[in-house]
Parts: C-alpha cells; sequence; structure tokens
C-alpha cells in the first residue's frame, strides 16, 4: 500500500534524463505498471526520473513514410489520434482495449513496452506491425525491432542506461484489414490472449498477413509459421482454420489461475480464426 | 503449482549432473544468485536478489540435494524467503543421453507465499520457467 | 419558531431520491478514513505469510527503534485483552481462543501477529517491515474435504480430526419418503468461498481520553451497539465508557456485522499510548482476514413420485468454517437448513451438518448467510429432477408449492411461512418472458445446433431476522421518535443503514404517519452516544424490524399528540391527521408543533401524561419474514470459447409492500450483480498450502459495468401480516434468487450435450471442457 | 520536494516526500475527503479525479508527478452551490447506495460524456470498466450518465 522511499526529480530535457537513467536512475512515465509495483514493495527503486511529462517524447507524427510515436504517448492519445486511426488503425484499436479509461489516460507506449508483461496487449500490435523501437543511451541511440526487443518475459532488448525514445510503425497500405480480438481476464483485464491481425489482398490473394500474439506464453511473438500459411490463399474457412491452428505451435503455454495451458491454446486458435475473419473482411 | 520442463545441455550427462551439483557454478548461474555457503552435506546457504524487470527482492535460504542417483537424477530442493514472499520448490531432475548432449528434464512442485502469491498469479508460470531457462541458459555457457 | 408544515400527499410507496446522498455525491460524506484528531497515530499490522506455522521468535527491536514509532505490540502485550468473540451456540461446538494478536503460533494468511504504531502511516508501513519473525512452518489444510480426510494435519492440535460441530436435523418420515419414491436425484452440489469486498474496507479510529476515562471507537461496523458491549467486555472497560460511532459505511454485506480483533486492538493501543490512533484496512488485509462467505460441500438427494410431487429431501453440508469463529460463523449453515424446503411442500426432510475448521479466514454471513446456498441447492435440485422427469421446470414448481391458501404454512424445518403466493412470481417473470416463444425458439436454436438455454429459480427467503429466540444477541430492534419543541422530528433507530437509504426510508413513514413534510424529519443512526441499544442492519432486517420499532414509536406519539390536542382543544372528540388535530365538533385546530411546544412547556398537561413528546419502542417480532420471487434467466453460450452470454435476466421479486420502489430496484440490482458474480465470477481461491491466490482484486472477479446484463425488475406484492408496514425485506433477494437461475439457464443451454449439473464459478473454461467432453 | 497545484481553482504549494501519493496528498495534505481509496492496485477507480481534464487514479500517481497540474475532485464539481448535472443526474437516478464509490464513479461518468456527449448504454458501460461498484449493479449508474446526457443536451 504504501512505496518505499525514494529519490525523485522530472526530467528537464531529455538529455537530462538520459543522463538520470545512466546513473542508475529507472525511468517513470505514467507508471501505470511501475507504481502499482511500488506500492505492494515488488519494486523498490532508490531514484526515478520522470519523464512523463516531456514534450520532448510526447508526440505523433508522419514522416519518412512511418508513424513516429514518442514514448511518453498515452494509450488515449493513440487510441483517439486521428493520424493514428487514419494511418495505422491496429495500433489504436489494440490501444482501446488496454486497461480503463484511466489506465489509458495515463499509461504510455513507452512505458508498456519497457514493462514487456507478457499478457500487455501493444506487443501484439506491434509484432504484427514489424514496429521499430528507437533506444537512446549517453552513448548515442539504436534502432531495434518489436520482434529482436521483447526478449523474455520481463525481459527486452534495453541495456542499463537505455531508454525507449520512439516507437516506429508503417503506414498502412490502402486496403489493409487489421484487427484486434482479445480474450479479457476478467479481474485485471491484462490479456489472456490477445491477437493482432494485418492482412492485404491482391487479385483474391492474401498477399500480406501479419500475426501477433499476447498473453499465450512468457513473451509477445509472431507466428510467422500461421501468416505463411495464409499467404497466397483466398481465406477460405478452412484456410483461416488451418492457419489459425499454427498461432500456438512450438510455443511454451503459460498456465495461471484464469486459463490453463490447453485452454490458452484452444483460444489462441479460435481468436486468431475471429481476428484474421474481421480483418479479411475490413481488407479490400 | 506443478511445474515441469526440458532443457538440453551441450556435454555429457556424467558431466551435466556434476555441472549441476558444482556450488561454484550454481552460485553463478543461479538467476539473482549472490553467495552460496556450504551448511552441510548438500545442503548450502543461499542469498539471492531476485529481479524481473521492476519486480525486485532479495531472499535468503536454502538449496538441498537429494536422492542421489548419479548420473541419472537427483532431487533439488530450494527454499526462500523475503519481503515480498517466500518461495519452496522441489523438484525431480533427470538426466538423459542425446548425442553428445544430455536432455535434463525436472518435474516438481513451487509453492508461493506472500505477496507474490497474493498479486502475482499470472506471472507465476511465466516467471519461473523464463528463471529456470536463464539457469540452463547460463550453465550450457 | 414552530415552522412545521403540514402535507397531505402520501409519501410511502414513491420513488423518492434519497436524502442522504447530498454529502456522497459532493465527496463530503465522513467514512472512518475521514476523521482526523490532533496527535493521531497510525497503525499497521504485521501478520502471518504462513497458513500454518509455530512462531519461534519475534524480534521487534529494529521497528521499535524506528524514528517516528512511538509502540510496538505482540500477542504477550495483549495477553488481558479478551479473545474475538463467537455469539454463536451450538451443543457441543469447539471454540477456538482467537487471541487479537497471535502468542505461539498462526493458523491462516494474515493472522495479526504484532501492531506497530507510527506518527504517519508510511512511518508505520515501513516499521511494519522492520519487523523479524522466525517461523517454523508447519502443514496447512485448507480444502474442508480434504481436512475431514484422515492424516490431514490439524488446524488447532487439541482436535486432530478438524471438527468443530456435527448438527443433525429431521423432520417427518425421510426413510419411508424415499422407499416409497419413483425417482431418487442425487448430487453434490458447491457454493464457493466468496469475498464480500465492500468498497470500503474496514477501519478503526480509537480515541481514549484518560481523564474523562472514555474510549471512542469509530468503526465500519454494521452493529454499532453489539461491538460496544462486546470490545467493552474484550478489554475489560465499563460498557457505559465505550461509545462506539459507525460514521457513514461504505457497504458491508454481512462482512461488517462482526467484531474484529482490530476494534479491540486499537482500543488496547491508544489506551497504551494515550493518543488517538488510527487503522484502516488495506484491499490485500481485508481479503486475507475480513470474512469470507459461502464455503459449501453439499450433498442432496431429492425423492419424488413419478408426476413430481418431492417426497423428501436430504442434505448433508460440509461446511467450511475456516480456522477459528468470527461472531456467527457455526451459525450460518443452520439458516441453510432452515431454507432447506424452498417454497415446497414437503414435510420429509433430514439435514445433517459437519462444521469443519480449515487454515482459511474464517466464513461468515455474507449477503443471504446460508439461504443462497440453500436455495441454490433445492433449485438445482428441483431442476435435475425436473429433468429426470422430463418435465417443465415451470410445472414442477408450480405442483410443489406451498398453495396460496395454506398460509400460514408450518415447514418441515420449523419455520412458519407468513404469506405468500409463489405461482405469481413465477408466472409474472414467464409472462414478462413469453416463455412458450422462448422454449419455441430454443427449440429451434438447438436444431441449428445452438446452445441456448433458459433457466427459473422460485426462492423464498427468511428475513426480518428475526425473533430474539431464533438469534444470537437478541432479534428486536429500536426506534425513538422526538417532536422537537420547534415541532422538529427527529428519528433514532438502533439499525445501522450503511446504504440501505433507511434515512429516506423511514422519513418518508414518519412523514406520512404525522402527517409533516419529509424535510422536516431528520433520521440518525450510528452513534451509541445518540441512538438507544439497537441491533443493526443485516438479514433484510432494517425496515422491516426497525422500521416497525419506529411506526410503533409514532404510533404512541401520536396517542400522546392526541391528547395534547384533546386538552388544547379542550374537546373529547379530536381526530390526528395531516399534521394537525383537528377538533371534529369545532374544527379548531392545533398543529403538531403547537403540540409539541406545550409538551415542553407543560404549563398544563393531560391526565397521566408526561411533558415532552419523545417515544421509544422496542420492537420484538413475532415471526421472520419470508419474502419470495421468481428469478428467469436466458442464456447464450458461445461453444468456442465456453463464454456464457446473458440474453435477459428478469427478476420478479415480492417482498410484501414497496415503501420506496426506487430504492428497492437498487437493492434487488445490486443482490443480483452478487448472484451473478458467485453463479459466473468470484470465488476466493487457497491453494494447497492455505495460500489466497485471490488476494488481490487483480484475481478475485468482481462484476464490473460492462460484465452485468440489463436486469429487468418487477414485483408482486404479498405484505406480510407480521408487521403493520407490511414490509418483508429486500436486502438479500436478488442475490438469493439469482445464482440457481443462472446456473439452471446454463444447464438447460447444455443439456443436449448430456450435462446435468455444473459447479460455480461457471467459468469459460469449466464450459468449454463440458462442451468439449461431450464432442 | 515542493510542489504547486491547482485544485479546484485554488492554488495549494506545499513541500512532500516524493513517495507521497497523490491520494494522500489530497487527503491528508489539502484536506479533501472526495477521493477514496478502495484498493492498492489500482483496479477500484474510488480515488478518480481529473488531473488536466483527464480522468486518473490518484492511487496510482505521485503527487510529485502532479506538480504544476490542474486537478478536479468531487468537491469542485458543483459551481457556486448548484450540483453537477452528473452529481444530479446519480442523486435522481439512486446511481449510488453505500456512497463509497461514487466520487470516483462520477469524475469517470463525467469523463464519457466529455468525450462522447451522447454514449449508448455499451459505450457508458465500457467508460466505467475502471470502477467498482459493489452496490448497484451499475444499472442506475447507467441510467444516471444517460439522464446526465440528456440533460447536458437539453
Amino acid at each position: 500500500m504504501i512505496p518505499q522511499n525514494f529519490e525523485y526529480a522530472a526530467a528537464q530535457t531529455l538529455d537530462d534524463a538520459i543522463k538520470q537513467i545512466a546513473g542508475g536512475a529507472k525511468p517513470l512515465a505514467g507508471g501505470m505498471s511501475l507504481i502499482p509495483m511500488m506500492k505492494l514493495r515488488l519494486a523498490t527503486p532508490e531514484r526515478l526520473i520522470d519523464i512523463g511529462r516531456l514534450k520532448e517524447l510526447n508526440y505523433i507524427r508522419e514522416s519518412g513514410g512511418a508513424l513516429h510515436i514518442g514514448a511518453a504517448a498515452t494509450h488515449h492519445e493513440v487510441e483517439s489520434s486521428g493520424l493514428v486511426r487514419g494511418k495505422c488503425p491496429l495500433l489504436s484499436e489494440t490501444a482501446s482495449h488496454i486497461g480503463d479509461v484511466q489506465v489509458r489516460n495515463m499509461g504510455t507506449i513507452g512505458g508498456s513496452i519497457a514493462h514487456a508483461d507478457p499478457s500487455a496487449d501493444y506487443p501484439a500490435a506491434l509484432q504484427a506491425l514489424e514496429a521499430k523501437f528507437v533506444l537512446k543511451s549517453s552513448s548515442g541511440e539504436r534502432t531495434v525491432s518489436a520482434a529482436d526487443f521483447f526478449v523474455d518475459t520481463f525481459a527486452t532488448a534495453l541495456e542499463p542506461g537505455e531508454m525507449i525514445r520512439e516507437v516506429i510503425v508503417p503506414l498502412e497500405a490502402q486496403g489493409t484489414g487489421v484487427s484486434y480480438q482479445k480474450m479479457y481476464q476478467p479481474a485485471s483485464g491484462f490479456a489472456i490472449v490477445g491477437i493482432a491481425l494485418r492482412i492485404a489482398r491482391s487479385g483474391g490473394k492474401i498477399s500480406m498477413a501479419r500475426i501477433g500474439v499476447t498473453g499465450l506464453s512468457g513473451k509477445s511473438y509472431r507466428a510467422i509459421d500461421a501468416e505463411k500459411a495464409l499467404e497466397g490463399k483466398a481465406g477460405s474457412a478452412t484456410e483461416i482454420q488451418n492457419a489459425a491452428a499454427l498461432v500456438p505451435q512450438n510455443v511454451d503455454i503459460n498456465s495461471d489461475l484464469h486459463a490453463s495451458a490447453d485452454y490458452r491454446r484452444h483460444l489462441a486458435v479460435v481468436y486468431a480464426a475471429r481476428a484474421i475473419a474481421a480483418a479479411l473482411s475490413r481488407s479490400a | 503449482m506443478k511445474i515441469s520442463g526440458t532443457h538440453r545441455l551441450p556435454f555429457p550427462p556424467e558431466e551435466s549432473y556434476a555441472k549441476l551439483q558444482d556450488p561454484e557454478l550454481l552460485a553463478q548461474t543461479i538467476p539473482g544468485c549472490e553467495s552460496l555457503e556450504k551448511i552441510g552435506e548438500d545442503e548450502y546457504k543461499m542469498k539471492m536478489k531476485m529481479a524481473l524487470a521492476a519486480v525486485s527482492g532479495a531472499f535468503e535460504g536454502k538449496i538441498r540435494i537429494a536422492d542421489k542417483n548419479p548420473p541419472e537424477s537427483f532431487r533439488l530442493i530450494v527454499e526462500g524467503a523475503g519481503k515480498i514472499g517466500f518461495v519452496r520448490g522441489e523438484g525431480l531432475l533427470k538426466f538423459s543421453a542425446a548425442g553428445d548432449a544430455t536432455e535434463v528434464t525436472y518435474d516438481g512442485d513451487v509453492q508461493v507465499g506472500g505477496t507474490i502469491a497474493a498479486v502475482g498469479q499470472r506471472l507465476i508460470d511465466a516467471t519461473s520457467k523464463t528463471m529456470i531457462r536463464k539457469f540452463f541458459e547460463k550453465i550450457a555457457g | 419558531m414552530a415552522t412545521t408544515t403540514t402535507k397531505t400527499e402520501t409519501l410511502v410507496g414513491k420513488r423518492i431520491r434519497r436524502r442522504e446522498d447530498p454529502r456522497l455525491i459532493t465527496g463530503t460524506a465522513t467514512y472512518v478514513e475521514d476523521i482526523k484528531m490532533p496527535g493521531m497515530h497510525y497503525a499497521a499490522i504485521v501478520r502471518s505469510p504462513h497458513a500454518a506455522a509455530k512462531i519461534r521468535s519475534i524480534d521487534t527491536s529494529k521497528a521499535a527503534a524506528h524514528p517516528g514509532v512511538a509502540a510496538v505490540f505482540v500477542g504477550k502485550d495483549v495477553a488481558g485483552v479478551g479473545p474475538v468473540p463467537c455469539g454463536a451456540s451450538l451443543p457441543g461446538l469447539r471454540v477456538p481462543h482467537h487471541s487479537i494478536l497471535a502468542t505461539d503460533r498462526v493458523y491462516f494468511v494474515g493472522h495479526p501477529v504484532a501492531v506497530v504504531v507510527a506518527t504517519d502511516r508510511y512511518i508505520a508501513a515501513d516499521a511494519a517491515d522492520l519487523v523479524e519473525i522466525d517461523w517454523d512452518v508447519t502443514q496447512a489444510v485448507a480444502d474442508p474435504e480434504k481436512a475431514l480426510a484422515s492424516g490431514a494435519p490439524a488446524v488447532h492440535p487439541e482436535w486432530p480430526d478438524n471438527k468443530a460441530f456435527d448438527f443433525h436435523q429431521e423432520h417427518g418420515e425421510i426413510d419411508k419418503a424415499f422407499a416409497e419414491a419413483d425417482v431418487v436425484v442425487k448430487q453434490r452440489i458447491t457454493s464457493q468461498r466468496l469475498i464480500p469486498t465492500a468498497m470500503e474496507t474496514r477501519g478503526v479510529v480509537a480515541e481514549w481520553r484518560a481523564a474523562d476515562r472514555a474510549l471512542t471507537l469509530y468503526t465500519s461496523t454494521q452493529i454499532p451497539h453489539l461491538v460496544r458491549t462486546l470490545v467493552a467486555m474484550m478489554l475489560g472497560l465499563e460498557e457505559n465508557r465505550l461509545r462506539v460511532v459507525a460514521p457513514e459505511v461504505g457497504g458491508g454485506f454481512g462482512s461488517k456485522l462482526n467484531v474484529y480483533a482490530e476494534e479491540a486492538l486499537m482500543g488496547f493501543v491508544s489506551m497504551k499510548i494515550g493518543k488517538p490512533v488510527k487503522w484502516i484496512e488495506s484491499r490485500r488485509e481485508n481479503f486475507l482476514t475480513t470474512i469470507h462467505g459461502r464455503g459449501h460441500v453439499d450433498y442432496y438427494e431429492i425423492a419424488a413420485k413419478k408426476d413430481g410431487t418431492i417426497l423428501g429431501i436430504k442434505l448433508k453440508i460440509i461446511q467450511d468454517l475456516g480456522a477459528y469463529h468470527q461472531l456467527l460463523t457455526p451459525a450460518i449453515p443452520t439458516l441453510s437448513v432452515l431454507m432447506m424446503p424452498g417454497l415446497y411442500r414437503t414435510q420429509n426432510i433430514r439435514a445433517d451438518i459437519v462444521g469443519v475448521f480449515t487454515n482459511c479466514v474464517p466464513t461468515d454471513a455474507y449477503r443471504g448467510a446460508g439461504r443462497p446456498e440453500a436455495t441454490h441447492g433445492i433449485e438445482r435440485m428441483v431442476d435435475m429432477l425436473a429433468a429426470e422427469l422430463k418435465m417443465d421446470p415451470a410445472e414442477i414448481r408450480l405442483k410443489n408449492f406451498v398453495h396460496k391458501d395454506e398460509f400460514p404454512f408450518p415447514t418441515a424445518t420449523g419455520l412458519t411461512y407468513d404469506s405468500g403466493d409463489y405461482a405469481a412470481p413465477l408466472k409474472k417473470a414467464m409472462d414478462l418472458a413469453g416463455y412458450d416463444k422462448l422454449r419455441a425458439e430454443q427449440a429451434e436454436a438447438r436444431k441449428q445446433g445452438k446452445l441456448m438455454g433458459i433457466g427459473i429459480s422460485t426462492y423464498g427467503e427468511i428475513c426480518a431476522l428475526g425473533p430474539s429466540p431464533a438469534t444470537p444477541a437478541g432479534g428486536w430492534e429500536s426506534a425513538t421518535v422526538k417532536i422537537e419543541p420547534t415541532g422538529k422530528v427527529t428519528v433514532m433507530t438502533g439499525a445501522s443503514p450503511h446504504g440501505q437509504g433507511e434515512e429516506t426510508t423511514f422519513a418518508q413513514v414518519a412523514a406520512d404517519e404525522l402527517g409533516v413534510d419529509i424535510d422536516d424529519i431528520l433520521v440518525l443512526h450510528g452513534d451509541t452516544s445518540i441512538v438507544q441499544y439497537g441491533i443493526g442492519t443485516f438479514g433484510s432486517r432494517g425496515t422491516a424490524v426497525g422500521g416497525t420499532a419506529m411506526y410503533f414509536a409514532l404510533q404512541e406519539l401520536k396517542a400522546k399528540l392526541k391528547k395534547f390536542g384533546a386538552m388544547m382543544l379542550n374537546s373529547d372528540d379530536v381526530t390526528l391527521a395531516n399534521g394537525q388535530c383537528v377538533c371534529n365538533k369545532t374544527g379548531a385546530a392545533k398543529s403538531i408543533a403547537e403540540m409539541a411546544a406545550a409538551s415542553y412547556r407543560a404549563m398544563a398537561l393531560p391526565p397521566n401524561t408526561q411533558p415532552g413528546m419523545v417515544s421509544t419502542y422496542f420492537w420484538e417480532p413475532p415471526n421472520f419474514t419470508f419474502p419470495f420471487g421468481a428469478h428467469l434467466v436466458v442464456t447464450d453460450i458461445d461453444k468456442d470459447t465456453g463464454a456464457i452470454s446473458i440474453r435477459r435476466y428478469i427478476a420478479v421479486d415480492d417482498c410484501g409492500n414497496l415503501l420506496n420502489p426506487l430504492i428497492v430496484d437498487g437493492q434487488v440490482h445490486g443482490g443480483v450483480a452478487q448472484g451473478l458474480g458467485q453463479a459466473l465470477w468470484e470465488q476466493a481461491v487457497y491453494d494447497d498450502n492455505g495460500q489466497l491466490v485471490t488476494g488481490e482484486l487483480t484475481d478475485y472477479v468482481v462484476p464490473r459495468a460492462h460484465m452485468m446484463p440489463w436486469i429487468e425488475s418487477s414485483h408482486t406484492i404479498t405484505p406480510t401480516p407480521v408487521n403493520p408496514l407490511g414490509v418483508k425485506g429486500v436486502g438479500e433477494a436478488g442475490t438469493i434468487g439469482c445464482s440457481p437461475a443462472v446456473v439452471n439457464s446454463v444447464v438447460d443451454a447444455l443439456s443436449p450435450l448430456g450435462v446435468k449439473h455444473i459447479d460455480m464459478p461457471m467459468t469459460p473454461e469449466k464450459i468449454w471442457n463440458l462442451v468439449k467432453g461431450a464432442h | 520536494m515542493n510542489i504547486t497545484l491547482n485544485i479546484n481553482g485554488k492554488t495549494y504549494s506545499h513541500d512532500v516526500e516524493p513517495r507521497l501519493l497523490l491520494v494522500h496528498y489530497l487527503r491528508e495534505v489539502v484536506g479533501l475527503t472526495g477521493p477514496h481509496v478502495g484498493c492498492e492496485t489500482s483496479l477500484c477507480g474510488a480515488c478518480t479525479i481529473e488531473l488536466n481534464g483527464k480522468a486518473v487514479k490518484s492511487c496510482t500517481m505521485f503527487a510529485v508527478q502532479a506538480n504544476g497540474a490542474d486537478i478536479l475532485t468531487i468537491e469542485g464539481l458543483a459551481e457556486n452551490g448548484k450540483l453537477h448535472k452528473m452529481q444530479e443526474a446519480f442523486w435522481n437516478e439512486h446511481g449510488l447506495q453505500c456512497g463509497f464509490c461514487t466520487p470516483g464513479m462520477i469524475i469517470a461518468s463525467k469523463q464519457i460524456l466529455d468525450r462522447n456527449p451522447n454514449p449508448t448504454d455499451e459505450e457508458i458501460r465500457h467508460g466505467l470498466e475502471g470502477n467498482v461498484c459493489r452496490c448497484t449493479g451499475y444499472q442506475h449508474i447507467v441510467n444516471a450518465v444517460k439522464a446526465a446526457a440528456k440533460a447536458t443536451g437539453a
């Protein structure tokens, strides 16, 4: 209920934040993941650097054929941004499924990604979007793909001293159909299974399919076999079902109070089929 | 909670068996292990700092090895307690040759208590698997 | 100035918005947590993380040395404080001595071990982390059936069989009934442990004034007077030196119908440190240490003739009591036995209860307290019987109901049902639903392989608790009505409402009875220094018992007013109506304010009449009331995921007269939400080692807005003869009627797959497994 | 650390510990009683307030994070003694019983209408996902939000 004491500073500039992080401070953005754990004393950072109000991190803009989203953009901003809704609807749709209104008002895309919760919603979409994350440290910047970034449960490619500066997602091509389908854990709202889909068609065949999965195992992933099974197909019910069946293949599936591994595996197939069908119906 | 899995170590069974009981190696490979001190035959006192993203906590506990049957199997009993709760795990490790390597399968039971039991349900499975995987990866070198 | 306004419009029966709301919608109400006092300290309680352990040693030195810490107390420090009281008595009941802090051992996770008192809650939390306890962990048992098995760990070493009591009740010729039956249906039915989850957790502020030898306890409770009596006894303090105040109380649902260790502990701490002290329960503490509800494993047998006539019912209840007894713990399953025949006529019953200790927090009264379990059981069994006999579930109920001209009806369990027309709400619910059309639609859906269910429950309740001989602490209720010298009316009720709206409904009744404006009436409650001794709010009794006490106090006042009116009007033929006393001969009138003023001024008094205009009435009810109703639920099952969606929820409740239908609807809705919570989502899960794995709202599923169906609520009205208001009580109806209707609906949906019974909560995974198993 | 905030139209400045939760700051330091604490896992919503026009859970935020912010709590909702339409609607529709969740529930409900003046029942229920009420079964709350929408539109 009561966090342990810590030192706090609000970063005035991004450089200031980076300096602090290099010195061992933990970044605090919306705090939606970190603060509950601090209150339970599961997390006891000694120093926090508040990056939540850094203007340099709070933007959504289009450039170079991609959307650039600052790490401190809130879920609500992503959900309601006309730019994201128009140019990368999978991301705004997914954002609308995160937590609840109050959480979406405070929580940030960078914070969610850095936390790498295995049941968070964003990673499914970011995997399907083949998003790139710009990581910044005092020694410079590097760009890491979503596939490489999410390493394991709560584990990411972030090195000590590094923070997420920006998320880059592609502009969705005209006619691409997208969908995020999720079964909620009814107490916490986290995904028991969440499936993000992007499908493009050309000449009556599926020309591109991307499937991002969350909730199923220790980390989010792209179901590449299932994607391949769809590509080149017309998208019949049987083809959808066959592809969906590949989504939980070769994955170490989690089990908890709310869903056994068997049930999760089954749900992954059901929700994948639903997401594929929904995305297909929205594709042109 | 039941927990089981299989990992591959790039050594023959005898060597794998020995490595998994080598306190110096264990001290370096158990995630978060800060010290491992022998307190009896096949019994060690351990201090560890678990850190998984934002979650962190200091634990003190014991590791015990029993039912030794080299190089086929032994039983591992781990206990630890800290401010955020406690963990007790017991499992049977079995070793079988797979070419030049060894397949190590484990089958056991993990009990947790305190805050981690009350709020961590969603994550206990994934977290314990992750820690075990990290451990084997480190052993494998 | 005497300003009482007269009025003629009747308020009882109107949808009047609540008079308690202005403070609540502006954030200015005072809950325990809102109380601040100069010099106030804060307490944090150190609790056991183990379900069973011996305490080798406790080291409080670091905590005590922490800056800002005023004191640390452990079990041996509070040895002089009495144990947590159990108010229930049963023959041969084993009662563990539960001290307010553990001494040598703990027997459930959350067991309080030490209390740290500091100048600030943050410091108290820091210091609590510094208390070091050396544990010798022992084996625990969390499941009541496992606890009964031989070789199970003993929760209390002195009772290795883990049994707290055996209870038996029998009536009629049960063996003959079963021998003569055409059909016997048996089923094991569980009613899982639930966590009440009042939105306001418990909290206590204790203030000791040594010079006055006076302790004031502000506590979030449903029963301030009983807390006063019992905590005074625990502390060894004279009862008249203890004042208990239940300020605004943020929900109870039975969980605050209790006397808890922390109430006495905070009194003790304040007396020790000589400062006010506050303790506010965290949600985790609330889940771990405030009572849970339900916790039944029931074995049912029902015997019937081929035509559906029920011949007899056998029931064995295994009640998970938890590790010790809270106030009413062992009494709760006896209420299930009382309710076991439901609305049906059968006179042949046999019931056994085994009360079992487990290493869990105690169970006790939670919304419905024993009656939801019984209703769930009988309503499931009747459905199973209907299925066995291939009868419609409505038909079998209509066949077995106590008929409307059979009241008062003596039941097999020794109750006397007051009044009823049990077929009426069922028929109304079926009409509202379009029952025949729904059945036709279902037949069509089944042809297409769809799973659609229609479920009915017809429930009865034991409410308006209750006649004193049938309750542990007196079942009457009290009221004082005062007409102040200026004519304003103050009502003090011994019931202690906390959301039920009695500040409004009582004012409606008083306004009608006295013929004064509702704005001239103030209803007070919850402070033992202001309000005469009372029992409290629980068991759907606030209005039916407390309201009746007020009604009789009002009648006494009216008689007195008439005496003053007659005297003042110099007439022996007067009528009291519309807020005035009128001489029937001359038409001359005196207002209530004038009569009240005269009664206090006392220049002249009617014969044998005291000055003043105050009446206190303690009303002892002659019987319980027995509300009833029918809930009808239509469900659709997603075969792929097992998800249940509720298409229609129809609740027809008969709680007698409705004083304020808006408030009654609110009670029904809230009750249904908790019943639906049990049917679909809620369960307190302990693992084999006694760890509560649903220890926070992260895993314990309470219904949220998007999970709830629209509830179509309506009523039939059968007034009770038990009280002059004709009201039966409605606080628990929704909960009691709900869960069997929902389960019956889902079982009905899955019946083409051969499914006969499903235990709660009906999670999607459970349903998916049943669907999968059938293929 | 010194913080300055505008709360319900008034400026407050205090020196606070970094770990002081905003809800405790509002309750203990500023002296408000509207925001309530009902859980410690950010799931019940009883502590909901508006921070710069957005509904947030004040138990999941440090006071220092709110430095410089505009805060509106239930206490600041009525203007010149006149209840806000949402308060009035909760009262008229019996959208509360024990009242503990009510301050947070009303702020969350206000946010629904601020963003969508004519929500459907489903949108209202979705908008209340972050707030638990254990008394009402939510039906009268949904009615209240609809009534407030109507009153605001009228």
